[in-house]
């Protein structure tokens, strides 16, 4: 805790320095990044806050480090430069000394190691999930379903540059009214949302605050990867591999992500909205996500697949 | 600064078969992507610079040859002829690494796709203890044949040098024709399945091995003919027979874990 | 002249004048000359390109870029990542490697062993000429189609991963570069041949392993990762090659291949390669240190095995660049644990160096500066490493611009400024003519400020979450974007201060005496003139 | 003397060669014996149904459907989550349709999250060992029976799992050349287009 709070002034130090804005959290939270931020986003997952301090622990450690290393090297050029030590000393070895840096190196390893794992683990082992989401990646949009909701499925691809033009046609403003509109109806809000250049789609993820959120991810082309980084979460969507990870939103609001995977020319233009809202929110959002996105079925006679027992 | 040379390290004359190699290598890379991508006269480039290379490494090590008979291979040349070969032999092996890290990959977690078990379904493997086990018979009999040779050209036995190094390129022969036979009547192909990538790959990158290993002990037989090695002085005898050694414990790695144990 | 005396006695008609001299050498003090020119070339244009990244990233928008592809956006989007694969390659193919190794290595490991030439001077001459093919290779790719037709050049990154290499890149651009990659592979592996049987064989007598200078040690470790490493790569990439061009299913999840397959084989030679790149600037700044201290190098034993170590442990932890892959977490953990395990003999060294001056005589002269800056970048580069080894962090940051910022501290920093400090450290030797002393000051103090300026923001960049091989950014981005392209505007200026520097050294630099670095310099090639004999220890040395 | 120390080796080398001979007709039952212990090339992954004890441990199974790009088909599962218990055998079903107007093959593809638990779920039936191919408008239920094997109760890096998603792609069986230049070009070119 301390080590939290130690790092947290040293940090909020450093950024006043540098002449960055630091980020209070606000009540129905934007997700991204701020102008001149330093460190992370503001974390809105038990995983995210996690990392967070683990990285503030790590800063200390990483800091004091640098600043050992400088504070030495600027000792010798003070005092042992040609002038002010004309004779240099001769001795090549000191047991003790070799010793002592092996050794505290290996027991600071030691001690980065048990938060480290704790907070693997915590990350990785996906607890059992409240509902799942399945983000499948392609050159270059995401398709988002929600199994445990009927047959919803949609794209999310990204709004293009027009939309932020300071003037742009009636055609394109019509064209991106009419997106927000969707926007706004499907999550039933009283006015028009506010959308961000490369970060905002046409549609959004929407999930339950307080809930565990598993998503399952995969790709069908090339590799790419899904990533909220507020969330604390960044994984592959590989082809041919379903990759899991999971989140628990603590806070109400829009969490923005880009893919983080180098998957081809528009590589920078697919990114990902979570908008987390209260369960009430979400059970009215589904009833009218069901009516805008749901597939017909399709009705054709079915027959038996050729079925092979295990060798 | 003394002018005159006091050591027995062998400072090599300046060459241009380096620079030349270098070269042909750039045509036929070159030649091969074009080729590959249905470029016109890309067949030819190619063609024209993997011959120069061809050219290149037979004048090149014709040179050395010129060189080891001319007496600029002394012993502690000759030392560092052997950790050059031992350390190309170590990549080599490495190269290996690759292909059996591939294999095992699917061969241990393999997926739905070729039919979840190993070998994937509807791939007729071959029978381990057919031409494979034959095959791995000539070459262990050829390693013998190899040290053979080596014996004898350390005792002094010339004809003995060559009867080894002829039934070891004999055996090295027809362990590439069984190996040729069993491709051409292979029930699985390259393409299109994990299969026959990573046992083509492997073997025939294997096979490829066994072939330029014949081509070297071929080459120490003629040299043999021509009254080259001496029972102090024979690396490229010695070099030709760790090659074909390197060759044959590959095979064993491959026979063990595609043919035999892959068979399922 | 005693060897012009030499050619008399006839051991060896060995020097050919004129073009000859240079592509038939076989010579290995000519050899590292053509390796050093060679890589200022390649680096001028990996440089010019990391500029033209620079250039596009400096605000937000796509607005550079359309200006090379004639307006079209796609075309624009794709040069960018041509650019950063191409940057990444040539950097690390093209400038750290023929530079540290087979320039410097080749100039000086004979030397310091004491021996009159590589092992195998003929091949050491194919090894660089390899080079030119290969990086011709690299440049033709960028004229032929990559993802499709129109769009030429490889876009895949330096990573090369399929399917964006395989059904993401059809077009020949991606096969030639996977042959330059080959040749620049194949260079490699027959260099590391060479070095390795130099030392082992040709030492001058009693200069004992344990004798041998930490330059050599350095470049000792570096060739076993190489002769290791890059057969796999070799391998990995073929597999591709055959995969795009031969119907194979290696990498293609529909025939039952596993794209993970190629990264864990990329990563098992791309770990290493790391390390490959950065030793032989350890190897180089220990001499630095010690040299300008005047103290011997501090814990010789313990530095020589640290690297060693480093060697080791750099092929057993590859997959901590996989942490998003979906690993299991068991094997998460187990990478963590062996990562950071690293940071123990980097300690060992950082200290070690620190130790070496401390209680020195030190004289500030321009190499001293690099090496002094090399620790400072390297100890920051080195503690971010410690902490993106940890999994559950790195889920943070990977590819972000936090490991763009981490590993051109090592690299781009690290490695570089151990180019630069054996420049200035070894071109009166080389050359006959000492650098002008103002200029390389300021040619570092350019260097240091510019790269320190473009590289560090992009920790604050990773760190709130921008992705890194993006060519647009969100407006929030903005502001540490262009102070790094700032930074990047002032390493040029360094750059152009260095050609002033090459120019003026070989154009009105002093004569450089025997040794210009006083009693602190205590390896062989302080013995003897400057510029060397063609060839030296025509009689062995006998150390101590 | 050469030729009696000549004879000795060729000797010795022929016992050699038998004995490898000999050597390797040994391994092949040491090699089952192996195989029967460590479960490895696939021989014994499946157990009898009879020796298999149902246990009260219930694991959530989830179903996820995709296809890759090549692949035109509609292919989703018919059911939401099945709940399990370790080692009872369970049916699920996926459904697969082909909307194109060409008849179509393709295979499957599994994976299990989390990873580790692949080794614990059992397939007994399933569509994907075999190559399907629909006809043109088709569709065509696709069964899998599984179970989870109870030895997943005796490792302990198991224990916290407590839901299991079981996912196939499926990809189109390509003829060869089929998936080559010619077809990305025009994938990218529609990409670029959209």
């Amino acid at each position: 805790m301390a080590f939290k709070i130690a790092a947290t002034a040293l940090l909020s130090g450093l950024a006043w320095l540098l002449g960055g804005v630091f980020m209070k959290v606000a009540e129905a939270v934007t997700g991204m990044a701020v102008p001149r931020q330093l460190g992370f986003q503001p974390a809105a997952t038990e995983t995210m806050e996690m990392v967070a301090s683990f990285h503030d622990f790590l800063m200390i450690i990483m800091t004091s480090i640098v600043v050992l290393v400088t504070a030495l090297l600027l000792i010798i050029v003070i005092r042992f430069n040609r002038k002010a030590n004309p004779v240099p000393s001769k001795t090549s070895h000191n047991t003790l000394l070799e010793i002592a840096w092996t050794i505290i190196p290996v027991l600071i390893l030691m001690a980065i190691a048990v938060p480290s794992f704790k907070l693997l683990y915590f990350q990785d082992v996906v607890p059992e999930a409240d509902m799942v989401i399945k983000a499948t990646g392609h050159q270059w949009y995401w398709t988002y379903e929600y199994p445990d909701h009927g047959d919803l499925t949609f794209d999310a691809i990204m709004l293009p540059d027009s939309y932020y033009a300071a003037e742009m046609s009636q055609d394109v403003r019509d064209e991106r009214d009419a997106v927000l509109a969707d926007i706004q109806h499907l999550l039933g809000r009283g006015e028009a949302p506010e959308i961000h250049r490369l970060l905002d789609t046409d549609t959004r993820i929407v999930v339950p605050v307080g809930k565990i959120v598993k998503v399952l991810v995969m790709a069908d082309d090339v590799i790419h990867a899904w990533a909220i980084p507020s969330f604390g979460v960044k994984i592959d969507a590989v082809p041919g591999r379903t990759n899991e990870i999971w989140f628990r939103a603590t806070q109400i609001g829009t969490f923005y992500g880009q893919c983080s995977e180098l998957c081809g020319i528009r590589h920078a233009f697919m990114p990902i909205v979570v908008e987390v809202v209260s369960e009430e929110d979400f059970k009215a959002w589904l009833g009218r996500a069901g009516a805008m996105y749901n597939t017909a079925a399709v009705d054709t006679p079915v027959r038996l697949a050729e079925n092979a027992t295990a060798q | 600064m003394a002018g005159e040379v006091m050591h027995d390290y062998h400072l090599v004359k300046p060459s241009h078969w380096p620079v030349v190699s270098a070269a042909s290598t750039f045509f036929t890379a070159l030649g091969a992507v074009g080729w590959m991508h249905d470029y016109p006269y890309a067949p030819y480039v190619f063609t024209l610079g993997f011959l120069s290379l061809l050219y290149c490494m037979a004048s090149w090590w014709g040179d050395v040859i010129a060189e080891a008979n001319g007496g600029d291979h002394t012993p502690i040349v000759q030392v560092g002829l052997r950790y050059g070969m031992i350390l190309f032999i170590a990549s080599e092996v490495m190269f290996f690494v690759a292909w059996f890290w591939a294999y095992f990959n699917a061969a241990l977690f393999t997926p739905d796709v070729v039919g979840g078990v190993w070998p994937p379904t509807g791939i007729e493997t071959f029978d381990p203890w057919h031409i494979p086990f034959i095959n791995t018979l000539i070459l262990l009999l050829s390693g013998t044949t190899v040290t053979w040779a080596h014996h004898a050209i350390i005792e002094g036995d010339r004809e003995g040098l060559k009867k080894g190094l002829w039934l070891s390129v004999l055996l090295g022969a027809t362990f590439t024709g069984f190996q040729a036979y069993e491709y051409a009547h292979a029930a699985f192909g390259f393409a299109g399945n994990i299969y026959g990538s990573t046992f083509y790959m492997a073997t025939g990158f294997h096979g490829f091995h066994v072939i330029v290993g014949t081509i070297f002990l071929a080459v120490c037989l003629g040299r043999a003919y021509r009254g080259h090695f001496t029972p102090d002085q024979h690396f490229g005898l010695e070099a030709a027979a760790w090659y074909w050694h390197f060759v044959d414990v590959v095979w064993l790695f491959l026979f063990a874990s595609i043919y035999w144990w892959g068979a399922g | 002249m005693a060897d012009e005396a030499a050619i008399e006695v006839g051991q060896a008609a060995h020097h050919p004048t004129g073009w000859r001299r240079w592509l038939y050498s076989t010579n290995h003090k000519d050899i590292g000359t053509m390796y050093l020119v060679f890589a200022v070339i390649s680096g001028l244009i990996g440089f010019a390109m990391s500029i033209a990244i620079r250039m596009e990233m400096m605000y937000p928008g796509v607005e550079v870029l359309p200006v090379l592809t004639g307006g079209d956006l796609d075309a624009a989007y794709h040069l960018f990542n041509v650019l950063i694969t191409a940057h990444g390659l040539i950097m690390v193919f093209f400038l750290v490697m023929p530079a540290l190794i087979g320039g410097f290595g080749n100039w000086f490991l004979p030397i310091m062993i004491g021996a009159p030439d590589m092992a195998f001077p003929r091949m050491n001459n194919v090894s660089f000429w390899l080079l030119p093919p290969a990086i011709t290779l690299l440049v033709i790719s960028t004229m032929v189609g990559g993802p499709s037709d129109a769009l030429t050049g490889v876009g895949g990154g330096w990573t090369v991963y399929p399917p964006l290499s395989t059904s993401g890149q059809p077009g020949p651009a991606m096969d030639l570069a996977i042959l330059a990659l080959h040749l620049a592979g194949a260079s490699s592996i027959l260099g590391a041949v060479n070095f390795i049987t130099t030392v082992f064989n040709m030492r001058a007598p009693g200069m004992t392993m344990h004798k041998m200078p930490l330059f050599v040690w350095s470049l000792l470790v570096t060739a076993f990762l190489l002769l290791l490493a890059i057969p796999v790569l070799a391998g990995a990439i073929t597999m591709l090659l055959t995969d795009r061009n031969f119907g194979t299913t290696f990498f293609d999840p529909a025939g039952g291949g596993d794209p993970l397959l190629f990264q864990h084989l990329f990563w098992f030679f791309g770990h290493p390669e790391v390390y490959i790149l950065i030793l032989p600037g350890f190897g180089l700044i220990s001499h630095i240190i010690s040299t300008f201290s005047r103290k011997p190098i501090f814990g010789y034993l313990g530095m020589a095995y640290a690297m060693v170590a480093i060697g080791f442990i750099g092929f057993i932890v590859w997959a901590h660049h996989m942490y998003t892959v979906g690993m299991d977490v068991d094997v998460k953990a187990y990478f963590v644990a062996a990562t950071m395990v690293i940071a123990v003999p980097t300690g060992i060294k950082i200290f070690s160096w620190i130790a070496t001056m401390w209680g020195g005589s030190i004289e500030f002269k321009t190499p001293m500066l690099w090496a002094i800056g090399f620790i400072f970048v390297f100890t920051v580069g080195g503690v971010t490493g410690v902490l993106i080894s940890n999994a559950g962090i790195d889920q943070s940051v990977h590819d972000t611009y936090y490991i763009v910022a981490h590993f051109h501290y090592t690299m781009s920093l690290g490695a570089v400024f151990a180019i630069f400090a054996g420049f200035y450290y070894w071109i009166g030797k080389m050359s006959g003519r000492q650098y002008p002393e103002t200029l390389g000051k300021i040619h570092f103090w350019l260097s240091f400020i510019g790269v320190n300026m473009v590289f560090f923001p992009q920790h604050f960049l990773g760190l709130a979450g921008m992705p890194r091989r993006i060519v647009d950014y969100n407006e929030v981005f903005s502001y540490w974007n262009f102070w790094s392209s700032i930074g990047a505007y002032i390493s040029t200026a360094g750059v152009l201060v260095f050609l002033l520097v090459l120019w003026k050294t070989f154009r009105s630099g002093e004569k450089c005496p025997d040794n210009p670095w006083g009693e602190g310099a205590t390896t062989l090639e302080w013995t003897l003139p400057s510029p060397p004999p063609f060839h030296q220890f025509n009689e062995l040395p006998k150390i101590k | 003397m050469t030729n009696s120390k000549n004879n000795r080796t060729a000797l010795v080398l022929a016992g050699v060669a038998v004995g490898m001979v000999g050597m390797a007709y040994a391994a092949v039952p040491l090699y089952q014996i192996f195989c029967q212990i460590t479960g490895y090339g696939g021989t014994t992954q499946v157990a009898q149904a009879a020796e298999r004890p149902i246990l009260e441990r219930v694991i959530k199974v989830r179903f996820s459907a995709n296809t890759h790009r090549d692949m035109p088909w509609n292919f989703r599962p018919l059911q939401g989550m099945q709940r399990a218990r370790v080692g009872e055998q369970m049916l699920a079903f996926f459904e697969a349709t082909n909307t194109t107007a060409h008849v179509i093959t393709g295979t499957a593809t599994f994976n299990v999250t989390p990873h580790k638990a692949g080794a614990y779920f059992s397939k007994i039936q399933c569509f994907c060992f075999t190559e399907q191919t629909l006809a043109p408008g088709e569709r065509a239920d696709m069964p899998v029976t599984y179970f989870i094997d109870p030895a997943i109760m005796d490792d302990p890096g198991l224990d916290d799992v407590k839901e299991i998603v079981l996912s196939y792609t499926f990809f189109r069986s390509g003829k060869e050349g089929e998936t080559g230049e010619s077809k990305n070009h025009a994938m990218v070119a529609e990409n670029l287009i959209k």
